[in-house]
């Protein structure tokens, strides 16, 4: 009944959550016995403090498994968790401009995201089904949290409210699938699972805890059908938030299942591997279609994620060393994408407020040339058309597909990813076809930055980060296997 | 050689260098719109002359790919490699070509958003310079299907009454057309470990798959043609387009397809290749019989040009899947002088749209009463169109049809007959739009070409009639390249014979 | 039937009955006292299954707070007795069905249960049967299990967080006591001498 | 100690509140907190199983989830119940069917 | 020298075309009109050392430059001049240099002159390079070359809607015959291996016999070669079914009548056969079907040519009698025979279109003869040309004797020849030729006396305003009248005459047989008459029914009013092309575009997609439907669904 920590310097691959969690709670001080005007300079040193556990993730790669096996630091985890942290921080960032009108100006903002952050940065370091849902609780109460937090908004506490129900059934499910895994393998730590599961025959309780818990997770990174939550949160969640939600809980999610599932359930892939496709493909599918009928542009974003996850799903159902590549390119450029989008989306503020349907945005190309250029690169990027970043995320998961023989599968995705084209492509007519018919309020400094940097990278990625992010995420995809 | 190793890559990136200049031009007034114009022209005229420079460094009897670069890139799988052999390097030239007679065209037409404007079709000529000189089927891919997003937003914002239907529809047919390739090409890489497309050459497929891999192309490269019955994108988004995108569209846009075949179809999948060629053959002659059929009867006159583009392009599917070296050095022939010709019909309409702002054939009518320059050039050009002999028009026609005779003389009679349909209906838009008595109130002022319209339209014109008496430029570079071509695909076809 | 064996199933059958009672009853106060019978009575189950600790836990903390909670909430919202919408036998069958089908799956496994000798004789946590249960759960909790247990923490940290930021509410016309603002005040400030003409009143 | 029951009981039991708590949650149109008492019911259903499961394969392990749900759990429902008390004061209702300002 | 003659009108025709705006319409005139003068000199120079000097000598081949060059395909820009081609060069050159300075008088009030005229040259330099060619192709560039020349000349006047009308109508029914044409190259590039000519004379011996398969019919190769570029022929030369664009190609300014539709663009075809006639003598049965198409075009041209009032069609009508004549020599294998025709029938109809030009001139472009009459007085000179060319044509001569007009050589050697051929196809030719001369006759003389003899019924002011043309439009009509009385004795010999007279003038430019021609010269008396007596008679039908019982032709219409109406409505062979062709082209156009593209393609299909799609969003969209309960039913839904699919595709249950 020992630890396993025997010095403060063996705690080293942990030292990025362990500055996080400290960090948390000296914000959470200051935040209490501050004035309620220094909420900006406490956003601004969690941003701070992201930024330097990104830091340390990255110049120091401690690596590792901790604490008697429920802890893992390693290449993978210390991608995901870069991913994340970037995530956070800029959700963070995106939200100072509009923080006051979305209800946003607290002290607990940050600290939550904060919190949030370290339970997915938990997640991506699970390696044992309790840390798994811990890490997945500390992040979802933190986002039940942030979602109702403008309290005084119907829809704000009505997305708090389904988003809350619908987590908690899913965390009901999740926690079943969990107890039938440790009831079946008798172990409750990811690699011994797999061991177990060599062991023996693969017992239809142990294929149960398998779905139950790819369905909790699968509610987690909105795949369909467990995604209904979606569209709802994502509208009536505060702008800031909803992009915080489009970022860094999915990538989490989507880390910890690529773990749990090449780590624990490799021996029975292909009983996981069926579920992921269907995910994958009622996720393409459904969302391509039903985000042709949305008006308001966040709830087409939300569908718009919930395609994306169906298509990084693509190369997860591979389950293979390229397919973890290509899904980890694709939720890094995905991260791109969405972060550039809500960028574009909290710069444009006219009269009424926000804008949020997507009839405000005519003639935005004239009024806002520069927001609706990098506007419509994005869009065209998530449509996945050459040679913009969308598409070299799309090839990486659909090379591994193919690799798999997954020809249906690939059929499927690209025909939904034809579709798809169809309501990206409203938006950019919307802006560049149409006459202008309102005018919008100067474009913060911040968000004009985080535009340029998304855009410029969506646009240049093969010339840039192509290469070396796609090296990175083979280093990052290696630690698995 | 610093030039001759980099002259593709330089070709290609310029246009991008060009557009980063415009982007950065300061202000929006009329002399800052001119600047953008000026560095659009010059960057165009600058790639045109470095293609001709490349072309001329082209040494046609070396059947390899010529100024090769190749390194590997991203994730080890894309590489960063062009290159060019003979098949490719007349379409680098026609592009560069016709970029800056499409800034000309552009520079009193285009009235709003010229920024974009320009930005657009300078990335537009890059993605097109891409699709051409790349040896990467990846890259390929993204250059070819990379078109799509400029070429949506010219159709879009500078086109017509009905340009939104038309750039979705230009832009989802070739997109769900499209998307097949791109699954192809990664089976492709998955069979051959490498999108080294001078390694894919030298691959062979297993039959069936090569079946497959040949649908997936063809669906893509059919609808970019486009072949019959996958046209009907095409007569809008010609329709709908500024006069420059009609332009792009008919030159080098489609040719992209007919490449395509070229460069993948046939040698890469040579068994599915003859297996499909009657499938291919009876589209083609569908295509020339029914969209001249169609073209007869149309009301618009960039319809009607574009019908009979599609017509024109059934002789190059057919040329091409005839597979010996007249079908598919007409086919290529063809390709270029389409470019040219279809080029300056689209100019010509362009001409007078700018005028009167309709491209209503009833609404014009005795022409060349006011504009007899113009009424002659036009006429040269419809000639060219109805492939009479002495201009460019005609060697190709000729050259397929002579190889489609060898192989089917059913497809040869019937390809022969839109010979008669072609001349009927590009006589009887002439007619209507030119002939006749001026009567309408509208016309009795109108003017003739005036000199920038002139700077456009007679380098076309010159290189018509040029290449319709001494094709030997084009024909003499492309020769040994199809010839290697034609010896590769009969040998694994023969070689497949010999092995049931 | 050994005892052990009624008591399971005494305890068992009024769980599931007053767990069915907690979603049928249509008043939401019964609903939440089914819920306390029913957590008291798995209590029993885990006390037959030899989690003595989990099971007073579970009486302490779900009975005690979590359940009195929502006492407490139902209560607070002073929600009326819903009456039963139309509407409601419009999913019943296709519901029905799926529950089924659920349970039947769940009831699947339960039959399946098998475990491999060398899994069983792998435990990572034996069960000491010399020590208490509580004492083996505090020998692990805060050594092995330290990082959970933190993060066990932090979670209710964040619920904390949560509770007030959600709910707190700084109300303008509530009468808060101020210590300071009391002790300062002085007969100036405090009384005000009106003079009031008879028959009028006095109209603030 | 393992238990004399067999599992196959804990089992049962296990599934028939769990399938009771997913029935309360889509056949309830009460009101919210009947849903969140049925995910509380669904959450004794996975506890009865690790405490089954710990105690037949003679492992701590299950037992100590156990706790950590039942911690997460009543931290779970405070959040929810906080989250319900301010919909309740923004809508003054907290019947299922006035959830739905948002759809589409 | 070759290079002057051909380029010379090119040169002319781009000097008029590119700067006639700048430099003046009478320089335009000037210099084209001198340009072709100087190659029609030039041409005789070539011609007369071959006709009446040393005779046919080596092929003179001038390469010009390279053209097509794939595979075995090697094409070059050759001149060729041989006998043959030095006769197409006098004829082209000197009708063409007339009809030029024909044209400064008719043309002289016309607003756009120096167009009129670089077309003139266009279309010269087009005939030039067709008769020059050494390969099928260049041929081709010829072929097409003077079909967009004269689509451009019949279309001179564009205002008028009839004009626009036939040009089109005349380059489609050409290119209908192209379509043969174009298929016979590429028949014969299989066939033969090559298509340049020597090439491919040579290699006829080889495929002689060899089956080809043409449209999924096994043929005899060389039949599928000859059929086909006479299909060619056909068109060019307004042979019967092809034939509808020449009568309307009248609607063309007249010199550009004379010069297209009478001399020289309608010959090509015959000139094409001659040239071919190699290929054409490998394959009896396309012989036989080039001189049944032969005679029966100039049996039914003649037979539309009676009825005609139109001046000007009831000459087109005789061009295509006439070239049924031509046609009918090439299919009896007395190839010279036909060239002679063409040669004689270039220079007297040249005349009496340029003649008709100046009636109409006279009569301020009045075409109709109904409205003529009477206007010998007039117009003496005019009508003693037209008096000339009418001989010419009716082949007034007197058989047995070097006495007679320019067509009467020609054309009786031609019915001699008909009549040598042996079986029933030489019979019908034989007798549709003698009816058909009858009828040019007739017709030939209705249209004199029509116009110049009897009471004036044209209106009186433009009567008494008739005057004759003058010089410059007069001088080209006595160069042609003497063409018309002379080139027919005098070239006798060279062309029909004995065999070695006729070897040594054509040398091997075409193929000479000398037993048609031995039989041609020694059919009986009777047969050497018929055309003469055929003709007379015809004179005088005309004469008794136009002179002296005016009310006959009248009374003879009425009398069978369908024979009338059939023949003056020319077979109703428009009729039928209107119906079966262009019509339906147009409503399958239609169809195809209206229900296929649009209705099909677009609406059923593409927007039937977009439809569907829509209805899915709505079901899709309708599902998310804002209760909690719903979405939670969907996950349970989910999760069951999974659980049942591993459980049933897993292999789970047994």
């Amino acid at each position: 009944m020992k630890s396993d920590i025997v010095n403060f310097a063996s705690l080293a691959p942990a030292y990025p959550e362990l500055i996080l969690v400290i960090g948390a709670m000296a914000i959470l001080m200051l935040g209490v016995f501050s004035k309620k005007s220094a909420n900006a300079s406490l956003a601004g040193i969690g941003i701070g403090l992201l930024v330097a556990v990104g830091a340390i993730i990255i110049v120091f790669p401690a690596t590792g498994v901790l604490f008697n096996g429920a802890f893992i630091q390693d290449d993978f985890a210390r991608y995901m968790k870069t991913l994340v942290l970037a995530g956070s921080a800029l959700a963070l960032v995106l939200s100072v401009s509009s923080a006051v009108e979305d209800g946003l100006d607290k002290f607990e903002y940050t600290v939550l995201v904060l919190f949030a952050t370290l339970g997915m940065m938990m997640m991506i370091s699970a390696n044992d089904l309790m840390s798994l849902y811990i890490g997945l609780e500390m992040q979802a109460l933190s986002l039940y949290i942030l979602a109702a937090m403008k309290r005084q908004s119907t829809k704000a506490t009505e997305a708090g409210l389904k988003y809350f129900v619908l987590g908690a059934l899913s965390s009901g499910m999740l926690l079943y699938g969990a107890s039938l895994v440790y009831g079946f393998t008798g172990q409750t730590q990811f690699d011994k699972i797999a061991e177990v599961i060599i062991l023996g025959e693969r017992s239809i309780g142990l294929v149960f805890g398998l779905v139950f818990l790819l369905a909790g997770l699968a509610f987690k990174i909105s795949a369909v059908p467990f995604h209904m939550w979606t569209p709802d949160v994502y509208e009536g969640a505060p702008t800031p938030v909803t992009a915080f939600f489009a970022t860094a809980p999915k990538i989490a999610a989507m880390a910890l299942l690529i773990r749990l599932v090449m780590d624990s359930f490799e021996p029975i892939s292909s009983d996981w591997q069926q579920v992921v496709i269907f995910l994958s493909i009622a996720s393409m599918v459904l969302a391509a279609f039903a985000a042709i009928g949305q008006k308001n542009l966040k709830r087409l974003i939300a569908y718009s994620s919930i395609g994306h996850v169906g298509f990084a799903l693509v190369g997860l159902s591979a389950g293979s060393l390229v397919g973890v590549q290509g899904v980890a390119i694709y939720m890094a450029i995905y991260m791109t994408m969405t972060i550039g989008l809500f960028a574009c989306i909290l710069s444009l503020k006219n009269e009424n407020g926000y804008v949020e349907e997507i009839s405000d945005l005519a003639g935005l190309a004239q009024t806002r040339p520069f927001v609706a250029g990098i506007m419509a690169i994005i869009l065209f990027s998530l449509i996945g058309l050459p040679p913009l970043a969308g598409f070299f995320a799309k090839w990486h998961v659909f090379l591994a597909a193919i690799e798999a023989q997954l020809y249906i599968l690939s059929v499927i995705g690209v025909l939904a990813s034809a579709v798809s084209a169809f309501y990206y492509l409203r938006v950019v007519k919307t802006m560049f076809f149409d006459e202008p018919v309102q005018k919008f309020a100067a474009v913060p400094n911040e968000l004009r930055f985080i535009m340029a940097v998304s855009g410029f990278l969506i646009v240049t990625y093969f010339l840039t980060i192509g290469s070396p992010l796609a090296s990175i995420a083979k280093t990052a995809a290696l630690s698995l296997f | 050689m610093i030039l001759s190793d980099n002259i593709l890559s330089i070709i290609t990136f310029l246009p991008l260098v060009g557009a980063l200049f415009v982007l950065l031009v300061p202000g929006n007034d009329a002399v800052a719109l001119n600047n953008m114009r000026r560095i659009a022209l010059a960057t165009t005229l600058v790639t045109f002359v470095l293609t001709l420079i490349m072309w001329s460094m082209f040494d046609p009897s070396n059947i390899e790919f010529q100024f090769v670069q190749n390194f590997e890139w991203i994730g080890n799988v894309i590489g960063y490699r062009v290159g060019v052999d003979g098949i490719s390097v007349l379409f680098v030239v026609l592009t560069g070509l016709l970029m800056p007679l499409c800034v000309l065209t552009s520079w009193e037409s285009v009235k709003k958003r010229v920024r974009e404007y320009m930005i657009a079709f300078l990335i537009l000529e890059m993605l097109m310079m891409g699709v051409f000189t790349t040896l990467d089927l990846a890259m390929f891919y993204v250059f070819f299907e990379g078109g799509l997003i400029p070429m949506f937003l010219i159709i879009g914002i500078w086109g017509g009454k009905r340009r939104i239907q038309a750039s979705y529809k230009f832009f989802f047919y070739t997109f769900v057309g499209s998307v097949f390739m791109l699954l192809a090409i990664m089976a492709m890489y998955w069979h051959a470990g490498t999108l080294d497309i001078t390694q894919l050459l030298k691959t062979e497929f297993p039959k069936e798959m090569q079946t497959w891999l040949w649908l997936a192309f063809f669906a893509s490269f059919a609808v970019k043609m486009p072949m019959w019955p996958f046209h009907r994108w095409l007569p809008e988004a010609h329709v709908e387009a500024p006069t420059a995108g009609s332009v792009v569209l008919a030159a080098i846009l489609l040719k992209m397809g007919g490449y395509g075949f070229l460069r993948f179809s046939l040698p890469m999948f040579p068994d599915a290749s003859a297996y499909f060629a009657n499938f291919v053959f009876v589209l083609s002659v569908g295509a020339i019989v029914i969209t001249s059929l169609i073209a007869l009867v149309q009301t618009d006159i960039k319809k009607l040009i574009a019908y009979s583009s599609v017509a024109h392009m059934g002789f190059v599917t057919m040329g091409i899947f005839t597979a010996n070296v007249y079908g598919i050095e007409g086919a290529i022939f063809q390709m270029i002088s389409h470019g040219f010709i279809s080029g300056a019909l689209f100019l010509s309409v362009g001409v007078i749209y700018d005028r009167m702002h309709t491209r209503e054939i009833s609404a014009y009518g005795g022409l060349v009463e006011r504009m007899p320059k113009y009424a002659a050039i036009f006429m040269i050009f419809t000639m060219a169109n109805v492939g009479l002999p002495g201009t460019s028009g005609f060697v190709g026609e000729f050259l397929v049809l002579v190889a489609i005779f060898q192989v089917n003389t059913w497809f040869a009679a019937i390809a022969t007959l839109g010979v008669i349909l072609s001349a009927a209906y590009a006589l009887w838009l002439y007619r209507r739009v030119i002939f006749g008595a001026l009567t309408k109130e509208s016309l009795k002022s109108i003017l003739d070409l005036n000199t920038r319209e002139k700077v456009i339209i007679y380098p076309l014109l010159i290189l018509t009639i040029l290449f319709g008496f001494y094709p030997a430029p084009i024909l003499d570079t492309i020769s040994p390249a199809v010839q290697a071509l034609v010896s590769n695909y009969s040998l694994s076809i023969g070689a497949d014979l010999l092995a049931h | 039937m050994s005892l052990q064996l009624f008591f399971f199933y005494l305890f068992s059958t009024i769980t599931v009955a007053s767990a069915f009672m907690v979603i049928a009853s249509r008043n939401p106060v019964h609903s939440v006292l089914f819920l306390i019978l029913a957590f008291v009575n798995a209590a029993g189950i885990f006390l037959l299954a030899g989690a003595e600790f989990l099971a007073m836990i579970l009486i302490v903390v779900y009975v005690g707070a979590v359940a009195v909670l929502f006492l407490f909430v139902v209560m607070m919202l002073d929600i009326d007795f819903a009456e039963l919408k139309k509407g409601i036998l419009q999913y019943m069958p296709i519901g029905f069905l799926i529950g089924i089908v659920l349970f039947l799956e769940l009831a699947l496994v339960a039959g399946s249960w098998v475990i491999l000798p060398e899994v069983a004789s792998s435990s990572v946590l034996p069960i000491d049967d010399t020590i208490s249960n509580t004492r083996a759960l505090g020998q692990v909790l805060y050594t092995r299990y330290v990082y959970l247990f933190q993060g066990a923490a932090i979670i209710l940290l964040v619920a904390m967080i949560g509770a007030i930021v959600l709910t707190l509410h700084h109300r303008k016309n509530v009468k808060r006591q101020d210590i300071i603002e009391q002790v300062a005040r002085d007969p100036k400030t405090a009384i005000d001498v009106v003079k009031v003409k008879s028959g009028q009143g006095l109209n603030g | 100690m393992t238990p004399d029951i067999e599992i196959g009981h804990f089992l049962t039991l296990a599934a028939i509140l769990f399938t009771i708590g997913v029935f309360g949650i889509f056949l309830n149109r009460k009101n919210v907190i009947v849903i969140l008492m049925s995910v509380e019911l669904m959450l004794l259903a996975v506890n009865i199983n690790f405490v089954a499961f710990s105690g037949h394969l003679n492992d701590l392990a299950g037992q100590v989830f156990a706790l950590l749900i039942l911690t997460v759990a009543a931290a779970e429902a405070a959040i929810g119940l906080a989250i319900l008390v301010i919909f309740y004061r923004n809508r003054g209702s907290i019947a299922i069917d006035d959830v739905n300002v948002m759809k589409g | 020298m070759i290079q002057a003659i051909v380029f010379f009108p090119l040169i002319g025709a781009l000097i008029a075309g590119l700067f006639g705006s700048k430099i003046g319409h009478r320089t335009s005139e000037i210099i084209t009109s001198t340009l072709l003068v100087i190659a029609a000199l030039l041409s005789w120079w070539v011609f007369l050392p071959i006709a009446f000097g040393d005779g046919a000598g080596e092929t003179i081949k001038i390469e010009i430059m390279r053209w097509i060059s794939v595979g075995d395909l090697d094409l070059h820009w050759v001149l060729r001049v041989d006998t043959l081609t030095a006769i197409m060069l006098v004829v082209v050159n000197s009708v063409s240099a007339l009809v030029h300075i024909y044209s400064i008088g008719y043309m002289a009030d016309d607003p756009s002159r120096s167009r009129f005229f670089a077309y003139l040259s266009l279309f010269t330099f087009a005939m030039l390079m067709l008769v020059t060619a050494d390969n099928f192709l260049q041929m081709f560039f010829g072929w097409e070359g003077v079909g967009l020349a004269s689509y451009l000349l019949i279309g001179f006047w564009y205002k008028k809607p009839s004009a626009n009308a036939a040009a089109i109508k005349a380059f489609v029914v050409n290119r209908v015959g192209d379509f043969g044409f174009a298929l016979g190259i590429f028949a014969a590039f299989v066939v033969l291996g090559t298509i340049d000519f020597d090439g491919a004379f040579l290699a006829i011996e080889g495929a002689k016999g060899t089956s080809i398969n043409f449209l999924s019919m096994e043929l005899d190769a060389m039949s599928v070669v000859a059929l086909l570029l006479f299909m060619g022929a056909m068109g060019k030369s307004a042979q019967f079914l092809l034939h509808t664009w020449l009568p309307d190609a009248m609607e063309g300014p007249t010199p550009v009548s004379a010069l297209i539709h009478a001399a020289t663009m309608v010959t090509a075809g015959v000139f094409m056969v001659a040239r071919l006639s190699p290929i054409f003598e490998a394959s009896t049965l396309a012989m036989t079907v080039v001189l049944i198409v032969g005679a029966t075009t100039a049996f039914v041209a003649a037979t539309i040519g009676l009825v005609q009032n139109d001046i000007k069609r009831v000459i087109a009508y005789s061009t295509m009698s006439q070239l049924g004549y031509m046609f009918v020599a090439l299919g009896a294998g007395a190839y010279t025979a036909g060239i002679f025709h063409l040669f004689t029938h270039a220079f007297f109809k040249a005349l009496l279109f340029l003649g008709a030009g100046a009636v109409i001139h006279a009569m301020h472009h009045e075409q109709d003869m109904r409205k003529m009459g009477g206007l010998r007085k007039k117009i003496p000179l005019t009508y003693a040309m037209m008096l000339i060319g009418t001989l010419a044509l009716t082949g007034v001569g007197i058989p047995g004797t070097s006495f007679g007009f320019a067509g009467f050589f020609s054309k009786d050697s031609i019915i001699e020849a008909a009549y040598a051929v042996n079986g029933w196809q030489g019979t019908f030719a034989f007798y549709s030729l003698v009816i058909a001369a009858l009828f040019t006759s007739f017709y030939s003389w209705r249209l004199i006396h029509l116009t110049f003899h009897g009471k004036s019924r044209a209106d009186a002011h433009t009567y008494e305003h008739a005057h004759e043309s003058p010089n410059i439009m007069m001088i080209p009509l006595y160069l042609l009248g003497l063409g018309a009385v002379v080139t027919g004795f005098l070239f006798y010999d060279q062309f029909f005459g004995k065999e070695k007279y006729i070897e040594a003038f054509f040398g091997h430019s075409v193929v000479i047989n000398a037993a048609i021609i031995d039989a041609a010269h020694h059919v009986p008396t009777w047969v050497k008459w018929s055309a003469t007596y055929a003709m007379v008679l015809g004179l005088l039908v005309a004469y008794w029914m136009y002179i002296l019982a005016p009310k006959m032709p009248a009374r003879f219409a009425a009398t069978t009013p369908w024979l009338y109406k059939f023949l003056l409505n020319k077979w109703y062979v428009d009729e039928l092309y209107d119906a079966i062709f262009v019509k339906p082209a147009f409503k399958i156009g239609n169809f195809l575009w209206k229900k296929f593209d649009d209705d099909i393609i677009d609406k059923a299909i593409v927007e039937g997609i977009g439809n569907k799609v829509q209805d899915l969003t709505a079901r899709v969209v309708k599902l998310q439907s804002g209760y909690l309960y719903h979405y939670a039913f969907v996950m349970l839904i989910g999760i069951a669904a999974l659980l049942t699919w591993v459980v049933v595709g897993g292999g789970m249950v047994k």
